[in-house]
């Protein structure tokens, strides 16, 4: 394990230190050592915007805590929801008594940790409303997308929630622009190899050498084929073909991209793939309105990329444009 | 009809820790070869965690089990902390009050804690997770009461339930969790969840007859 | 070689196209396809920066053009240093007149290319002076600092030497300022894994299994020494004692830190790694000012970490702090 | 004694640049041993733009490599292109306007090249790299005019000297260049830099022996 830890049960843990010694300018910590916040959160008047998540997604989760982004972030083991008492206390760091946003992705732990978590709240009085995000086409039929996974597109979620937020929107709207934004985003990942997770010690699958496994998920799970190895051009159709068609996305539509690295493929490749998605998308009518284009959602060092699609609307376009910091995501409000 | 005392019960608590802890690589390996290999982790995290406050802080079966899950619930994250979590908590429930635990105690406080469970999850049998080894054990409990068969023979059916149903996860093919989208490829292996429900499941039977001797 | 690419001999180009259609916002191409430059470039009474070097190693080069940052940027092939002719057209992309720094990194390829192009503009009666980023402490001893190569440390020094030009100084005090910056620079870097340049097909050099290589260099050049792999603290621990007493670096002084991975090595990592080595700086009674954790200067998909640190004095505060907008190092002035 | 036209000489280039085309994995390989491994790459593509170059606007030997060097110089980067093009603009430089070309003219023009590329690299013999090779043979070649031996004898010892000199560096330890800091592990592989100009001094020889047959 060619890895610089210390001791792989303390992996989380010290990451968390490091990070909030890092960070002082954008991170506090909480009592709760699993929770980490915005410096500054509760806003006063603001609705609180809370995810979480397992572990080994750098930047993902807490990389977009901070300034009209997200406040605060509930930490779990390596690809392991965080317990319900962490989603809990990180709803808590969050409100300012004007209700929390808990904006997370769909997977059978962290909805059964949300659940309780916000059960915890509602017993305080905190208005706490979820949206779950299932961005992943290729992990179920369109006919049941609510099985659908959530992977990179929920960072346009957050994006769009956070900016709603700090705009002065109460609760309701924050959760209908985060519902939008994932509504309208479609996402799939194309993995070239395993990864390891340190209490486990050996690579967690693996993805022969001359194949990529098309579809997977952020942790790992399996795709919907392993084919051979192609050129960037064919992978970048391959991931088109199966986003395009699902929302669907048309000619004339304005849209995000977001084309994430899954942790080792280097940032030229994503640039050569998104330059044979921008044609495509080119093509088929579609205008590129900003492009985010890096590790933005990882999965430890595993290879491969994400590409996510949101398509825009007014609402979504100036949410969108909003200035944001955070390590994560951080751009200045004049596009 | 025999009994124990809930008092005496605890131990079942440190019987279903020390096999946890003694069975975590076996849980990993097993969940690594369709899941991501971290289940024995996961539950010996939890387990041990519970260990370090019973040490603080001991007490009866029905203590000692809530402890247990609330300290999977709160602690563990996952979907096991939840899952055993609620299991835990609800047994720990059923019985709590009770000074003597007989055959009808374990029957009801094992019946409401798989429908705790089943609040939360809608795996069902066929699906290849836990619930493959706690459904059939479940009603195999309730068809000895039925019967009337003594405890001991009640806790050994529902133990030699709990394997049937883990060993019938080997040829299903994954539906939920992690190892769901395999598809066809989940095959052949057996899962991990119904490996460590089963062990808990067996570990508690020894328990009983253990205190029933 | 598991990579998203079309042919091993176009992923230059194909990135560069990439880059330039996905960040219009900050990027513009040039006649010469092989130089990049910042869309606004040249800025009206500004000193141009530029820099140049080999690539694989994003986000730099290209990923720091930007506003107060570099105003051009030549390309070369992977690990290579661009021609002559590159540099030769980056300084005239960056020039309005005001002259230009050309801040880059002690290779002999691009020592020899610049000052080619040097001559070149200097013939065009264009005002150039270099600064020579040496910054890597294993790279030679002491007494032979002028050998050393230029790593993570460039980048704080196109920081320094972008914001003074953007503050309005004049070449002599960018220069200057640069100078200052690589100068109170010290970087080691660590290797776990070798890593795979397209045209060459296989790993460039390998580190087995359980080792690690201290010293090693952006190219993989060999470091200093190979050793069985040791946890996060006493890497930092080597890291610190080779950094610290070669400036050296002493109780009081106040420090920018900068741990970059080296591709693949997980950010989640790097964390674990920056509080040991916070630990280190804050026993010493070294405080830090600011610290960047992250993929700022990558080796394809090495796996590793080059730690630099920087001595901060008010002059080079100022520039750290100034407000930057590139896509490497995006920061609002309100430190 | 025996001459050729500058006219004629291009096919020199020509057969440099099949050499270098047909040795590319060759050089990579060497390269490999203690450097990245793209030695093979980067003069390939230098030359096989030289040859593109060649075909749209062909010339004389001086013309030749004049666009040889060019091409190394402006397109190639890294160490190689300033210091092949450097050399092959100042070989292209000495032999500019000569009609016909002999022993003495490729002489002066082998060591003007080597001093032009002495402004830029500081390698001496020794350091294990092309001047390993570059040197020595420019030695022979200037001792072969002195003891006023015919151009063929000239310049096969001339490539003799190469040969020695490119083995030699297999015991070095490089002290310039990628490979330097390895120290004693350089030991024991050629240097690839000296291998090509190796092959370089060689296929020149090849090209004058049968210009002057
Ligand atoms: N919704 C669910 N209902 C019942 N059991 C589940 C459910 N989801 C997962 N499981 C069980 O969890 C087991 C895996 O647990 P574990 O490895 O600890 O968690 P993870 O899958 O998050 O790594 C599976 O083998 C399966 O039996
Ligand atoms: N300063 C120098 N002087 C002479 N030769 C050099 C110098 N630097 C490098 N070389 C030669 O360059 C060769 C490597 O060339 P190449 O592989 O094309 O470039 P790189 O090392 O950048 O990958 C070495 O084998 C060595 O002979
Ligand atoms: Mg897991
Ligand atoms: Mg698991
Ligand atoms: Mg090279
Ligand atoms: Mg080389």
């Amino acid at each position: 394990m060619q890895k610089f830890i210390n001791s792989p049960d303390q992996v989380v843990d010290e990451m968390l230190q490091g990070f909030i010694k890092a960070h002082p300018d954008l991170i506090s910590g909480t009592d709760n050592e699993r929770v980490l916040k915005y410096k500054d959160a509760p806003i006063k008047s603001k609705v609180g915007i809370v995810t979480g998540g397992g572990s080994g997604h750098k930047p993902a989760f807490i990389g977009y805590i901070g300034k009209n982004m997200v406040d605060a972030v509930a930490v779990g083991e390596i690809f392991t929801s965080p317990p319900a008492q962490m989603f809990y206390d990180a709803i808590r760091e969050a409100d300012s008594g004007e209700g929390v946003a808990i904006l997370y992705g769909n997977y059978s732990g962290d909805n059964m940790n949300v659940a309780m978590a916000m059960e915890m709240a509602a017993e305080d009085g905190i208005k706490v409303q979820k949206v779950v995000a299932n961005d992943d086409v290729p992990s179920a039929p369109a006919t049941e997308a609510e099985k659908r996974r959530g992977v990179a597109g929920e960072i346009l979620m957050w994006k769009a929630g956070g900016a709603k937020a700090a705009m002065g929107g109460n609760l309701d709207q924050v959760i209908a622009v985060a519902k939008k934004a994932i509504t309208n985003t479609r996402s799939m990942g194309v993995g070239l190899s395993g990864c390891t997770i340190p209490e486990v010690g050996h690579s967690n699958f693996s993805v022969e050498p001359g194949k990529m496994e098309v579809g997977i998920g952020h942790h790992g799970e399996p795709g919907i084929e392993i084919t051979d190895l192609e050129p960037a051009a064919k992978v970048a159709r391959r991931m088109c073909d199966v986003i395009l068609p699902d929302l669907p996305f048309n000619k004339g539509d304005e849209v995000v991209v977001l084309l994430s690295g899954l942790g080792s493929t280097p940032v030229m490749e994503l640039y050569i793939l998104y330059n044979e998605i921008e044609k495509i998308l080119s093509d088929t009518g579609i205008r590129i309105y900003r492009s985010f284009v890096g590790n933005y959602f990882t999965s430890l060092e595993m290879a491969g990329a994400t590409l996510s699609v949101m398509k825009l609307d007014e609402e979504l376009r100036e949410c969108i444009d909003y200035e944001a910091d955070s390590i994560g995501l951080r751009q200045f409000h004049n596009k | 009809m025999k009994t124990f005392t809930n008092k005496e019960g605890s131990q079942i608590v440190d019987m279903l820790i020390r096999s946890i802890q003694e069975n975590k690589q076996y849980l990993s390996d097993i969940d690594g070869e369709i899941g991501d290999g971290d289940h024995g982790i996961n539950m010996n995290k939890g387990f041990t965690l519970c260990r370090e406050a019973l040490d603080k802080e001991p007490g009866d079966l029905s203590h000692s089990l809530n402890v247990l899950g609330r300290t999977l619930m709160m602690k563990i994250g996952g979907a096991m902390g939840p899952l055993y979590g609620s299991f835990f908590r609800a047994f720990s429930r059923s019985l709590e009050g009770k000074d003597n635990i007989g055959r009808d105690d374990i029957q009801a406080a094992l019946s409401s804690s798989v429908e705790a469970l089943q609040l939360i999850s809608k795996a069902q049998v066929g699906d290849k997770t836990m619930m493959d080894v706690l459904l059939p054990a479940k009603e195999a409990m309730e068809l000895a009461v039925q019967k009337d068969l003594p405890f001991e023979s009640a806790v050994d059916l529902m133990a030699e339930a709990a394997r049937t149903g883990r060993d019938s996860t080997v040829n299903m093919e994954a539906r939920i969790g992690r190892s769901a989208r395999l598809g066809e490829r989940s095959k052949g292996v057996m899962d991990a969840g119904a490996a460590s429900c089963c062990l808990i499941l067996e570990t508690m039977t020894a328990g009983v007859r253990e205190l029933i001797k």
